[in-house]
């Protein structure tokens, strides 16, 4: 099956971004929506650890360990940064100030549930600041593969993992589709060309509804 | 982005009945003047806004500021925590003709209600009213030995907030104690409407002293030298103002 | 009956404040406190509106108007001073960081109550910081004088009017005695020279308890 | 008053066995990390502190600073949001032996939790991990239609703090995001150790630049050059470090 790269699912969320949007992306893949903001908007990203404005990488070897985001990588700083501690930072998480958290999932339910912390009682358990931004910010979106490398959905009717937050997220942007999540259920409003409605729902895990036009989902190469 | 809107009036445009407004300052310190006068400016034209709830710390002095936004008539609610002041006899004189309803708060209770509000915390416990006459009708509870009084936090549809430096971002520094009540309620208000002295572009305030972060700042107007009120009660002034 | 002038009790709450000590004073009387500091020794001054480290008023005519304190007096900054807004102020108040509050009275208990915000319904209720301050600050003192303009008590078995704090005040600083609150009672520590057990226990609303030596209250003309 | 002491062996010298110790940074970013091997070296010699409960965002990354802590056997319990880290050989390993106690807070909680105990408020609700396996056992409300999980202030005998700028007050300034748990671990512990790389006299911090006031600070030590976590370990350090 024909699917979207991560570039690719990063590129399609990061257009519903709009400008001067206060945005938190998640550890990891989420990071890359970053790269992907479209001309003449400009978000301005916050991170956990106490600051505002941060821009992309510095160049290796330029960087300077007390200007990191919270996956602990080195960051730059744009005009208009500013520094806070950490109450403050999730004042803003918790007090509804972010417009937009993008967030990875291990599963995503059709009720927005989210399980995307822990994968079991093995190992160390870490959950970061993932509980406290699926509760805060005005907008909380997923992206991820549709299925896990496994072939299993990761969109399904009820998690079965541990939850990071309960009835949390509104959308997800997935290698095949963008889904809405409107009153516990999945709705569908766009999907790649030349995938049939039939095969997507056999990869979901629980019923995508189509309450209106289906877009297709077109991403350049990026 | 750029969050800079051209004049007073423009700012306060939003301001409908009805509305929760916190209002910054201690006494006069901190005091945006300029935003209240515009706001009662918008009063005397249009009729509105009115049965306004407000938020303040005092209850205004002379006849000027947050004291000539009730003797306009403006003001329904005002939730405060010490409605006392050189001159108060603007508020003194309609509260006890019942024209004015109060809702009396501990200054620390006050603040950190309207912290909470900006912070997503719903309710918090604090020992302070604990056993008093402003803990009736609340929840209480034990904790380690102790009493506490439950607390629900503030919020508000506007926030008038006196900034000394904004960056168009919104990013803000205070001037000395002006400071006081101004940052915590730009984090609790759904629009933070800032009245600075000098306005510079992003990139313009050291990252390092930012007070309040721009993602708690919808607009930002400049006022070059804004009026303190405590000279223009010095100077027996009444709002509307002489020429 | 001889008795001490406000002053003189002011000078005599000043003689317990240790060097480098934390203080906030309350509005009016209380802030007196402040210029019998004994020599050598340096208290900071916290004020609710957001400051620590300020000094004495200004001259007439060189007020700074945003530079004031909890009086919304004009004050003056020291080297040391910070600035900060009011919910950071009262974390220092309710957070136990303050070593002392030193308060005004209209009633003071055996058992701590103080009332000093109300006298009664009539008028405009007014309380400030109060309530916070006498749960908050290491040691809650009052300074007053012992009786009322109209003689009566105001050390008291109960008090009768609104209570700003239960159970708080420690050591009372009065025009004729030095008296500390323990265990629900009043224990005298200090009476001025000449004053009869008996004639202070008659001007007293509750039973004084001596425990130990009475010292005599010595403050020289200030 | 001057709260400078002479060297980070005095500083450290009053932490005892059973002490709950908080210590800022987030990774290696305003970790205090000559401190913490300045109470390692405490322990190599005296065998004190022992049993110490450890309130960080992480759980140390390599062989140096807090991870060194851990690894030297005198931490009987963590309580962090995020024990991961580039390379968490020696907490993982030592937790998964169950050698160690590890208590797990959403991050956004850790921090208020932190501060109510530095602002005094013994408990308050948010909204972060209701209906999650890390609110079993909290008591829940609603409020406005909405649940909420109580929680409880955290409070330490000691901080250990890294700081940009202190002066002889105690007053503090940080460096860029090393600021992160610094400034509210200094409140909610009894006594705040801050390792400054200066120390000036008091008026030496502008007041209005001041990011922790000296209230909340208890000792201040220059150290002028500090180590950074990351460049350790990239140097793949362990301490005690080589000469």
């Amino acid at each position: 099956m024909e699917k979207l790269s991560n570039n690719q699912i990063a590129w399609r969320a990061a257009q519903d971004i709009a400008d001067g949007a206060y945005v938190n992306l998640g550890i990891g893949f989420p990071e890359k929506v970053a790269q992907f903001q479209p001309d003449g908007r400009e978000a301005i990203f916050h991170t956990e650890n106490g600051l505002l404005g941060f821009g992309q990488a510095p160049e290796a070897g330029s960087e300077d360990w007390d200007l990191i985001n919270a996956g602990k990588k080195a960051v730059t700083l744009k005009p208009g940064a500013a520094f806070f501690h950490h109450a403050d930072s999730f004042a803003m998480v918790r007090g509804g100030h972010l417009d937009v958290a993008i967030l990875g999932a291990y599963e995503v339910a059709e009720n927005g549930d989210l399980a995307n912390w822990s994968t079991g009682p093995k190992g160390v358990p870490a959950v970061g600041g993932a509980m406290d931004l699926v509760h805060g910010a005005k907008r909380v979106a997923v992206i991820t593969d549709h299925v896990t490398k496994k072939g299993q959905p990761k969109l399904v009717k009820r998690c079965s993992l541990p939850l990071t937050g309960v009835g949390c997220v509104t959308r997800v942007y997935t290698s095949l589709a963008v889904i809405d999540i409107e009153n516990g259920r999945f709705v569908l409003r766009e999907k790649l060309l030349g995938l049939s409605l039939e095969d997507l729902q056999a990869v979901t895990g629980a019923e995508l509804l189509v309450t209106g036009a289906v877009a297709d989902l077109v991403v350049p190469e990026v | 982005m750029d969050k800079t809107v051209s004049d007073l009036a423009t700012a306060v445009a939003g301001i409908e009945d009805g509305m929760t407004v916190m209002i910054g300052g201690f006494g006069g310190s901190g005091s945006p003047i300029e935003l209240i006068h515009a706001l009662i400016d918008r009063y005397r034209e249009t009729g509105h806004p009115k049965d306004l709830v407000v938020i303040n710390n005092n209850a205004g002095n002379g006849h000027v500021g947050l004291a000539a936004l009730i003797e306009a008539g403006m003001v329904r609610k005002l939730i405060c925590s010490f409605p006392r002041s050189a001159d108060p006899v603007v508020f003194t004189e309609i509260y006890l003709a019942g024209g004015i309803e109060l809702e009396l708060v501990p200054q620390g209770t006050l603040a950190e209600r309207i912290r909470a509000g900006g912070a997503g915390i719903p309710a918090f416990y604090t020992p302070s009213s604990y056993g008093t006459d402003l803990a009736k009708d609340k929840p209480v509870a034990e904790f380690d030995g102790r009493m506490y009084v439950q607390e629900r936090w503030l919020k508000a549809d506007v926030a008038l907030v006196k900034a000394e430096t904004a960056d168009t971002f919104g990013n803000l520094t205070y001037r000395m104690a002006a400071r006081n009540f101004n940052p915590l309620m730009c984090m609790a208000a759904a629009e933070a409407i800032v009245q600075a002295s000098r306005i510079v572009d992003a990139g313009g305030i050291d990252p390092e002293v930012v007070v309040t972060p721009g993602i708690f700042v919808q607009k930002v107007v400049e006022v070059a030298n804004p009026l303190q009120e405590e000279d223009l009660n010095r100077a027996n002034a009444a709002y509307p103002l002489e020429a």
